[in-house]
C-alpha cells in the first residue's frame, strides 16, 4: 500500500496544501485572509479531491506557517524554517542558502546536507516583505502580478528612502504625481526591498547557490534586484509558493520512516478533517 | 459675488471647499488615489458642480496638504498648519489646542485668539500614530471605515494592542481574532492605542482649553470617545471635521482675493 | 506664512563663509593623507573626535584616522548604506550608532578583501596600527566600537582612555571631587603616552607637547571669540557653515593649521560685520540649533531655512570650547601638560554648573541654551533627534520642557532623522515640518506687534 | 494559601513577583526608607549598611509605554523606558531616592530626566569608569566614597565600616543562596524551571536582603522536597542578555519544548555569581567586585595576550556555564538600542559557536506584543538543535 503525506502551509497571506507519496500528487493555493482561514479544511479537501484520495488515506499531516497552530487535523506542527529548508533540499539540492520572501516576513536559512543549520527572520517591520510590495502596488494602482514585469522596463531607477511601508507608499504616490515614470518607481521599490533583504540575510554569510522561495520569488523584478545585489543568479523552484508545504509533507514522510525504522509507534493526533476553529 | 476655493490634497483624502462671503457654498471629499494632479481637478470639479459653478467663476484658489504642489490651477500654496489654524478659528474661535488626525500624521497644535498656530507637534516617524492605522484595520476586518466607530462602541472587553507598525497591526489583529477576540473588542483596543499616542503628544505640548478635534480621524466616534476619556475633557468636533484645512485654505483665498481687489 | 507659488529649483548647498568652503579640501587632504601614511609606514591610530588629547597624538607624530568623520563623509556622499548593510550582515543591530556601524561595516569589508572596498569615498579609511578608545562619559559606542572592530582586526591593539568629568549633582558640589577626577585623568593620559611610546618605539617630546597644548589653548580662545562675533545682526555665519568650521575644533587641535584657520575665520567675520554682510540680508527669524548632530546627508536643509528667512547664529552642537580665561582657575599656571589637559577638559564640562546652581530647578544644558538665546537674540529653537545616537539626542524633549518651566515658552521644532542612515530621512516631510515651524514663528512674532 | 511570612519560598516569590513593590510599600509605611536603583552596578551593600532598602526598579512588559514618551525620546532602550514609565505612572511612589550607575547611555542619559521629573528627595549618579586597570580602580573607589559620604549626609549619620562589613556578609549570603538554587538546575530534567527561578530572582529584587535570603532558602527546601517533578524536555537552554525582569520570555522558551537551565542575565548569574571579598577597608572589596568581577558589556576589559585569550577573558564565564550546566543552545536576547550588548553580538556569537554550541540571536522590544513573533524563531531554533 502506498503511503500519502500532506503538508499544509498556512501563511500570513496564502494557504498552501500539497499531497505527496514519492512525488507530488496534488497541490492547492488559496488566499489566507481572515475569512478564509477557517476554510483551511476546504483547501485540504480540494487537494484531496484533486489527488482522488480521502482524508483517511493520508498517513501523516504536517502543518507549518504562521497559522500552523490552528490546524486541528494536523499530526504535527513544524516551523516554516525547517519546512522551507526541507523543501529546498528536495527541490534544489545544490542550494546552500534559502531566501524566503513571504507575505509578512522574510527569512534566510543556511543549509547543510539539506538541513537548516542557521536562520534569520525579519518580521518586525513590513519593509522587506511581500506586504511592502502589495501595499505600494495598491497605492500605485498597479496589479501585483504586473510589478515585476513593469520594473524591468525602468530607465532611471529612483531611490526610495522610506523604509516604513506606509510612508513608502506615500512617497511613491508623490513621485508618481510628480511625473516620474511608473517603471522607474517600481524598480526603485524593488531595489529598496532587495537591499533590506540582503542586509538581513547577509547575517548568515550567504553562500552559493541561493534559492529563492515564497511569493516574492514570483516577482521577476525583485528576483533581478536581488541578483544584482548578490552578483550572481539565484535558483527559483517551479512554484515557489509551495516550497514550505512540500517540505512539510516531506518532513511528515521522514517522521513516519524514522518511527518505522526504530519500530516505535507513530504518534498521530486524534484528527478528523474539521473546520479549523479560528474564529469564535 | 466673489467665489474662492480651498483645495486640500491630503495623503489619504482630497478635499475641496468653495466659499462666498465666508459661507460654505459646497464641498467635496474623495480618496487621494495615485495621481494628485487628476485628483485635484476631480475634487474641485465635483465641488464646483455641487455649487453650480465652473472653474472660471473662482477668483482665487489656495492649495494645501501633502500634494499641494500638484494642484495646477491654484494661485497660492499655504502650509496645512496655517490653513488648519484659519479653519479652526472660523469654526471654533475659542479653541486653543487642536488635534488633527490625518492619514499619515497626527498633529497637535496650539492656536492663539486670532487663529495663528503658535506651537505644534507631529506624530513620530511611524504610521502607527495616524489615521492610516484605522484604514488598514478596517480593511483587514472587512468593515467600512465609516462603521468603525459605531462598532467599537459596542465593545465589551477591550483587547490591548501594542504594535509599532501600522502594517503589523493588521497581522496582530488577525492573530487576536484567531485567539477569539471580537471585531468590536479589537477596534476598541486599537482606538485605545491610537488615543494613548495622541494623548502623549497633547501632554507634551501642554493642553489648553478649549480643545478641538479635526481631520478624518475625528469622524470615528469610537476614537473620539477614547481620546475624550483619555484626556478627561470634552472636545469640540466640527460637523465635517475632514474639511477644516480646505476651509481654512478657502478663507485665506478670500482674504487674498480681497487684497488683490483693493490693489486694483 | 504664505508663499507665492513658484517652481522649486533644487539648490546645491552653498557655504556663506569663505572659511567654511576650505573645510572640504582640508578633510579630503586629511583622509587622503592617512592612506598615504599607511603606504609610507607611518604609525596610524583610529581615534575619536573631541577626544580631549589631540595634542598627545600630534606630539607623538601619529597619524590619526578620525573614524566618526569618515562615516560622516560617507553620509555626505550619500554612500553609507552599503556599509551599514554590511554591518547589519555582521549581526550589528541597526539601532546602534550609525557612525560606528558605517565604520565597522567598512572595516569588516576592507579586512575581508585585504584592500579598500570598491570605490570608497575619498580613497577610503586606512587600516590602523592601533586604536584609541574612549572611556569618557560621552558615549558607549566610543567605548565599544574599537573593541568590536578588533573582531576584524585582532592584531590591532586598543588603548582605552578614561576621561570622565564630574556629574552635576544636588547632593555635592563638583569642586569637592574634582581633584581625584583630575588625578585619574592624568594617570590615564600618562598611560596613553606610555602606550603610544610602546607602539611606536619613540619617546614623547614633553616640550613639544607643552607647546602644542599652549597652541590649543590659544586656539580655544580664538574660536570662542570668533564664534561670539556671530551675535551680530545680520549674523555673518550660520550653523550650516559651523557644521564645517567645527572640523579643526574637534580634530585639529594643537595644529598650526587649525589655529590659522580660525584666525582667517575671525578676520572674515569681522570684515563681514563691518560691511553688514549677513548669511541672508533680511533676517526674519534667528534660531538656535539647540541640540543634536546634523543629518550629514541633508545639510541643504540649512539653506532651506535660509530661504525662508531664518538663520542660525549659534548652536550648541560641536561648540566644544570655552574661552579658557573665563575658567575659575588660571589654566596657564598649570605647566604639566597632562594636568593641563585634564583641567581644561574638566572645566569645559563643568563650565555652566555654577550658573545653573543659581537658578532654582535649572540644569547646565538648559542654562547654556538660555544664555545663548539671550546673547544671540534668538526667536526659536531647532533640534535634531538622530535615532541612532543616544548621547546627544536623549533629553531634548526634557530640555525643552524645562526651558519652558524655568525660562519662557519659545517656539521649538524637533526634527527626527539620523546622522548617517538616509533611510530615516524624507525631504518632503522635513521641509513640511520646517514650513509649519516658520508659520508658528511668524505667528508668535506677529503677536508682539 | 500564601501566608504572610516570606519563609515559604515559591508562593511568596509568586506573590512578590505579581505585586511587585508590595513589600516595599509595607515597609515604607513602617517608616523605612526605600531607594530605587537600576542595573547590577549599584553597590547595594552601601545602601543596606546605611539602613536603607534597595529596590530595583522594574519595567512591565504588559503595560504599554505612554507617559514616558511625554518627557523622553523613544530612542532609548525599551527596558529603561518602561522603568521610567512605571515610575511616572506612580507605581513606585514609595521611593525616597534613586541611585543610578554610569552603566550605559540609555541609563546615563536619562538620569537627569528621571531626577528632574520624579523630583525625589535624593538622587545620585555613581560615575563608574569603563576601564578596569589600577588607576580606574582607585578612581572608582573614590567615586564610591563620594557616594558613601553623600548617602551619610542624607542619612544624617556616618556609615561605619562595621555596618558595611555586615551588609557585605548579608549580600554574600544571598549570593550563595542563589548559587545553591542554580545547583538545582544541573539535574536533567532540572528540579526547578527557568520561569520559577526568574520569578524568585525578580521577587528578590524588591524585598530587603534578609527576607530575600529567607525566601530563597525556603524555595530551595521546597524544591528539594518536591523532588523531580518536571517533565523531561529535549533541550537545555541558556539565556544571555541584559536585564530580563519578566517571566514571559523564559516561559515562552519553556513552553516551546526546552528548559532554561542557565543564564547570564540581570537578575541572574551575572549579578549574583560573584562575591565581595573581605578586605580591611570594606570599600576595597566592593570596588573590586563591581568593577572587575561583574562581567558586563559596559565595562571595558583590556586585551592581555592574544585575541583568543582576550575573548576567553571577556566571555569565558559563559563558556564555563555552558559546560557546568550542560547547555545545548544559547539564546542571545538583546534589547533594541542597547549599546553595550549590541556591539558585542558578533563576538559573543562567534565565541559561543566556536565551542560548538548553537546561538539564536534575538533583538527585542520590551513588550508582550512581540512574544508571538519570537515563538516561531524559538521553535525553529529548537528544531534545529533537535536535528543535530
Ligand atoms: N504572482 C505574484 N507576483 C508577485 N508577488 C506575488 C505573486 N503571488 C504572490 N505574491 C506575493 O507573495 C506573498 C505571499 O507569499 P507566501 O510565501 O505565500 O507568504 P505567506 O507564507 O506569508 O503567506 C504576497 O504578499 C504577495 O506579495
Ligand atoms: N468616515 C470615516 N470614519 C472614520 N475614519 C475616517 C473616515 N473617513 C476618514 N477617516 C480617517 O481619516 C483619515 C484621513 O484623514 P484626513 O484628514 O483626510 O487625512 P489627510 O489629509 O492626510 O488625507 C483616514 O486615514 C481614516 O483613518
Ligand atoms: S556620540 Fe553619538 S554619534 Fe558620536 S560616537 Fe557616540 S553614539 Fe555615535
Ligand atoms: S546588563 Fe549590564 S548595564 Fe544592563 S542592567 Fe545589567 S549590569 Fe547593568
Ligand atoms: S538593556 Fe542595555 S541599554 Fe538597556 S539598561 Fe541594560 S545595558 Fe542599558
Amino acid at each position: 500500500m502506498s503511503e500519502y503525506f500532506a503538508g499544509i502551509d498556512i501563511g500570513s497571506t496564502m494557504t498552501k496544501v500539497v499531497i505527496m507519496n514519492q512525488a507530488m500528487l496534488a497541490s492547492v493555493i488559496g488566499p489566507t485572509g481572515p475569512e478564509h482561514r477557517k476554510l483551511a479544511n476546504r483547501v485540504m479537501e480540494e487537494a484531496l479531491a484533486r489527488a482522488s484520495l480521502s482524508f483517511d488515506d493520508i498517513t501523516y499531516v504536517v502543518a507549518t506557517g504562521y497559522g500552523r497552530i490552528n490546524v486541528p487535523f494536523a499530526d504535527k506542527q513544524i516551523t516554516e524554517i525547517s519546512c522551507h529548508a526541507r523543501g529546498v533540499g528536495y527541490l534544489l539540492p545544490e542550494a546552500r542558502t534559502v531566501i524566503d520572501i513571504g507575505g509578512q516576513d522574510c527569512k534566510g536559512i543556511k543549509l547543510k546536507d539539506g538541513r537548516a543549520v542557521d536562520f534569520v527572520m525579519n518580521d518586525k517591520c513590513a519593509a522587506g516583505t511581500g506586504r511592502f510590495l502589495e501595499v505600494t502596488a495598491e497605492g500605485l494602482g498597479v496589479k501585483l502580478d504586473d510589478m515585476g514585469r513593469l520594473s524591468l522596463t525602468a530607465k532611471n531607477v529612483v531611490g526610495i528612502s522610506s523604509t516604513c511601508t506606509v510612508f513608502a507608499e506615500r512617497e511613491v504616490v508623490a513621485k508618481l504625481s510628480d511625473g516620474v515614470p511608473l517603471p522607474d518607481i517600481i524598480a526603485g521599490l524593488h531595489e529598496a526591498i532587495a537591499a533590506r533583504i540582503y542586509g538581513m540575510v547577509g547575517r548568515l554569510k550567504i553562500e552559493r547557490e541561493v534559492a529563492l522561495t515564497g511569493g516574492g520569488a514570483k516577482n521577476i523584478g525583485l528576483v533581478k534586484a536581488l541578483e544584482a545585489k548578490l552578483g550572481y543568479s539565484v535558483l527559483v523552484p517551479p512554484e515557489p509558493l509551495l516550497t514550505g508545504a512540500i517540505g512539510a509533507a516531506l518532513l511528515g514522510r521522514d517522521i513516519v520512516k524514522k518511527t518505522a525504522e526504530n519500530k516505535i509507534p507513530l504518534l498521530r493526533s486524534e484528527r478528523r478533517l474539521q473546520e479549523a476553529t479560528l474564529f469564535t | 459675488m466673489v467665489y474662492v476655493a480651498g483645495i486640500d490634497i491630503g495623503s489619504a483624502f482630497s478635499k475641496a471647499v468653495v466659499i462666498a462671503k465666508s459661507e460654505i457654498i459646497s464641498y467635496h471629499i474623495i480618496p487621494s488615489g495615485g495621481n494628485y494632479k487628476l485628483t485635484a481637478e476631480e475634487v474641485a470639479g465635483e465641488a464646483l458642480t455641487k455649487a453650480n459653478l465652473s472653474f472660471e467663476d473662482i477668483d482665487y484658489t489656495v492649495a494645501t496638504g501633502y500634494g499641494a504642489s500638484n494642484v495646477s490651477f491654484s494661485n497660492q500654496v499655504v502650509t496645512d498648519i496655517s490653513c488648519q489654524g484659519r479653519g479652526i478659528f472660523y469654526l471654533f474661535p475659542s479653541a486653543r489646542t487642536v488635534i488633527d488626525i490625518g492619514g499619515q500624521f497626527t498633529k497637535v497644535f496650539k492656536v492663539d485668539e486670532r487663529g495663528r498656530v503658535t506651537a505644534f507637534l507631529l506624530s513620530e516617524k511611524c504610521a502607527a500614530g495616524s489615521g492610516r492605522f484605522l484604514q488598514v484595520i478596517a480593511r483587514v476586518l472587512q468593515i467600512d471605515l465609516e462603521d468603525i466607530g459605531e462598532l467599537s462602541l459596542k465593545s465589551q472587553s477591550r483587547v490591548d494592542f501594542n504594535t509599532g507598525c501600522a502594517v503589523f497591526a493588521e497581522s496582530e489583529a488577525i492573530s487576536r481574532i484567531a485567539e477569539g477576540a471580537s471585531k468590536e473588542d479589537i477596534l476598541a483596543g486599537l482606538h485605545r492605542t491610537l488615543a494613548a499616542k495622541i494623548q502623549t503628544m497633547v501632554e507634551r505640548l501642554g493642553i489648553e482649553p478649549d480643545c478641538a478635534l479635526v481631520g478624518g480621524g475625528a469622524k470615528d466616534i469610537g476614537l473620539v470617545k477614547s481620546i475624550r476619556e483619555g484626556l478627561g475633557r470634552s472636545l469640540l468636533v466640527p460637523e465635517e471635521p475632514q474639511i477644516v484645512a480646505a476651509l481654512g485654505a478657502a478663507l485665506l483665498a478670500e482674504e487674498k482675493a480681497a487684497s488683490i481687489e483693493v490693489c486694483h | 506664512m504664505t508663499e507665492e507659488k513658484k517652481p522649486e529649483e533644487r539648490k546645491k548647498r552653498k557655504t556663506a563663509a569663505e572659511a567654511a568652503s576650505k573645510i572640504g579640501p582640508m578633510v579630503k587632504a586629511t583622509i587622503g593623507g592617512t592612506v598615504q601614511a599607511r603606504e609610507e609606514g607611518k604609525p596610524i591610530a583610529y581615534s575619536f573626535i573631541c577626544c580631549g588629547y589631540d595634542e598627545i597624538i600630534r606630539a607623538m607624530d601619529i597619524v590619526p584616522v578620525w573614524t566618526e568623520n569618515y562615516a560622516g563623509i560617507c553620509a555626505v556622499k550619500r554612500d553609507a548604506q552599503r556599509f551599514l548593510e554590511r554591518a547589519e550582515a555582521e549581526n550589528f543591530s541597526r539601532s546602534l550608532c550609525t557612525y560606528a556601524l558605517c565604520g565597522l561595516g567598512f572595516d569588516a569589508w576592507r579586512e575581508e578583501l585585504g584592500e579598500m572596498p570598491p570605490n570608497p569615498p575619498w580613497g577610503g579609511q586606512a587600516r590602523p596600527d592601533m586604536m584609541l578608545g574612549s572611556g569618557q562619559m560621552l558615549c558607549d559606542p566610543r567605548n565599544k566600537w574599537y573593541q568590536a572592530a578588533q573582531h576584524y582586526m585582532p592584531d590591532v591593539p586598543v588603548y582605552e582612555v578614561g576621561l570622565p568629568w564630574t556629574p552635576y549633582e544636588d547632593d555635592y558640589d563638583y569642586r569637592e571631587v574634582q581633584d581625584y577626577y583630575v588625578k585619574y585623568m592624568v594617570e590615564q593620559l600618562r598611560g596613553l603616552v606610555e602606550f603610544l611610546e610602546r607602539q611606536t618605539g619613540r619617546k614623547m617630546d614633553w616640550d613639544r607637547l607643552s607647546e602644542l597644548v599652549d597652541l590649543a589653548d590659544r586656539t580655544w580662545n580664538l574660536i570662542w571669540e570668533a564664534y561670539e562675533l556671530r551675535r551680530a545682526i545680520p549674523t555673518p555665519m550660520g550653523t550650516g557653515d559651523a557644521m564645517n568650521t567645527m572640523v579643526p575644533m574637534v580634530f585639529m587641535m594643537g595644529t598650526q593649521e587649525g589655529y590659522d584657520f580660525y584666525k582667517d575665520l575671525y578676520d572674515e567675520l569681522q570684515r563681514k560685520i563691518a560691511n553688514k554682510e549677513g548669511v541672508i540680508p533680511d533676517e526674519k527669524y534667528r534660531l538656535i540649533w539647540g541640540g543634536g548632530l546634523p543629518s550629514w546627508f541633508a545639510l541643504t536643509d540649512f539653506n532651506y531655512f535660509n530661504s525662508k528667512g531664518a538663520v542660525f547664529p549659534v548652536e550648541t552642537t560641536y561648540r566644544m570650547v570655552e574661552a579658557i580665561y573665563h575658567f575659575d582657575i588660571d589654566l596657564t599656571k598649570i605647566t604639566d601638560p597632562l594636568e593641563h589637559l585634564a583641567w581644561r577638559w574638566l572645566k569645559y564640562w563643568t563650565y555652566w554648573y555654577d550658573k545653573s546652581k543659581r537658578r532654582p530647578g535649572s540644569h547646565p544644558d538648559v542654562e547654556r541654551l538660555i544664555q545663548y538665546i539671550e546673547d544671540y537674540k534668538i526667536d526659536g529653537i531647532v533640534m535634531h533627534e538622530a535615532f541612532s545616537c543616544r548621547t546627544w539626542h536623549v533629553g531634548l524633549i526634557w530640555q525643552l520642557n524645562l526651558l519652558k518651566k524655568i525660562y519662557r515658552d519659545i517656539p521649538s521644532l524637533i526634527l527626527e532623522s539620523d546622522i548617517v542612515d538616509i533611510s530615516s530621512y524624507n525631504e518632503a516631510d522635513t521641509r513640511a515640518r520646517i514650513d509649519a515651524f516658520i508659520d508658528t514663528l511668524e505667528a508668535v512674532k506677529s503677536r508682539g506687534r | 494559601m500564601p501566608g504572610e511570612s516570606a519563609g515559604e519560598g515559591l508562593a511568596a516569590a509568586d506573590r512578590y513577583y505579581r505585586d511587585y513593590g508590595c513589600r516595599a510599600r509595607e515597609l515604607k509605611r513602617q517608616g523605612k526608607k526605600i531607594f530605587g536603583y537600576l542595573c547590577a552596578f549599584v553597590p547595594l551593600e552601601v545602601l543596606t549598611a546605611a539602613g536603607f532598602i534597595p529596590f530595583r526598579i522594574k519595567g512591565d512588559v504588559n503595560e504599554p509605554i505612554t507617559k514616558a514618551d511625554t518627557e523622553m525620546e523613544t530612542i532609548v532602550c525599551p527596558l529603561v523606558r518602561s522603568c521610567f514609565d512605571m515610575s511616572l505612572k506612580g507605581n513606585y511612589e514609595f521611593l525616597d531616592g534613586i541611585v543610578i550607575p554610569h552603566a550605559c547611555d540609555s541609563i546615563c542619559r536619562t538620569y537627569d530626566i528621571w531626577k528632574y521629573t520624579l523630583n525625589l528627595p535624593y538622587s545620585h549618579l555613581i560615575n563608574m569608569p569603563h576601564g578596569t586597570d589600577d588607576s580606574s580602580l582607585n578612581f572608582y573607589k573614590a567615586v564610591l566614597n563620594t557616594f558613601r559620604t553623600s548617602l551619610s549626609r542624607f542619612a544624617g549619620r556616618e556609615i561605619s565600616d562595621q555596618e558595611l562589613t555586615q551588609a557585605i556578609g548579608l549580600h554574600n549570603q544571598n549570593r550563595a543562596k542563589v548559587r545553591e538554587l542554580y545547583e538545582l538546575r544541573k539535574a536533567s530534567p532540572p528540579l526547578i524551571s527557568g520561569a520559577e527561578i526568574a520569578k524568585v530572582l525578580v521577587a528578590a529584587m524588591g524585598i530587603p536582603i534578609e527576607e530575600s535570603i529567607e525566601m530563597i532558602s525556603g524555595v530551595i527546601d521546597e524544591v528539594k522536597q518536591r523532588g523531580g517533578v518536571l517533565a523531561s524536555k529535549p533541550a537545555r537552554i541558556m539565556v544571555v542578555g541584559a536585564q530580563v525582569d519578566n517571566v514571559a520570555f523564559i516561559q515562552l522558551i519553556e513552553d516551546s519544548g526546552a528548559w532554561v537551565v542557565a543564564d547570564d542575565l540581570c537578575p541572574g548569574a551575572r549579578e549574583f555569581f560573584s562575591y565581595v571579598d573581605a578586605t580591611d577597608d570594606p570599600m576595597d572589596g566592593i570596588a573590586e567586585r563591581y568593577l572587575r568581577k561583574i562581567k558586563c558589556g559596559r565595562t571595558y576589559r583590556e586585551m592581555k595576550g592574544n585575541y583568543q585569550e582576550y575573548l576567553e577573558d571577556r566571555f569565558g564565564h559563559m563558556g564555563q556555564m555552558i559546560e557546568d550546566f550542560d547547555v545545548d543552545g544559547v539564546v542571545l536576547y538583546i534589547y533594541k538600542y542597547c549599546d553595550p550588548y549590541g556591539f558585542e553580538v558578533p563576538q559573543i556569537k562567534s565565541y559561543i559557536e566556536s565551542r560548538d554550541t548553537p546561538v539564536l540571536y534575538l533583538e527585542d522590544e520590551y513588550s508582550m506584543s512581540t512574544i508571538g513573533r519570537l515563538r516561531t524563531r524559538i521553535q525553529a531554533f529548537l528544531e534545529l538543535i533537535g536535528s543535530k
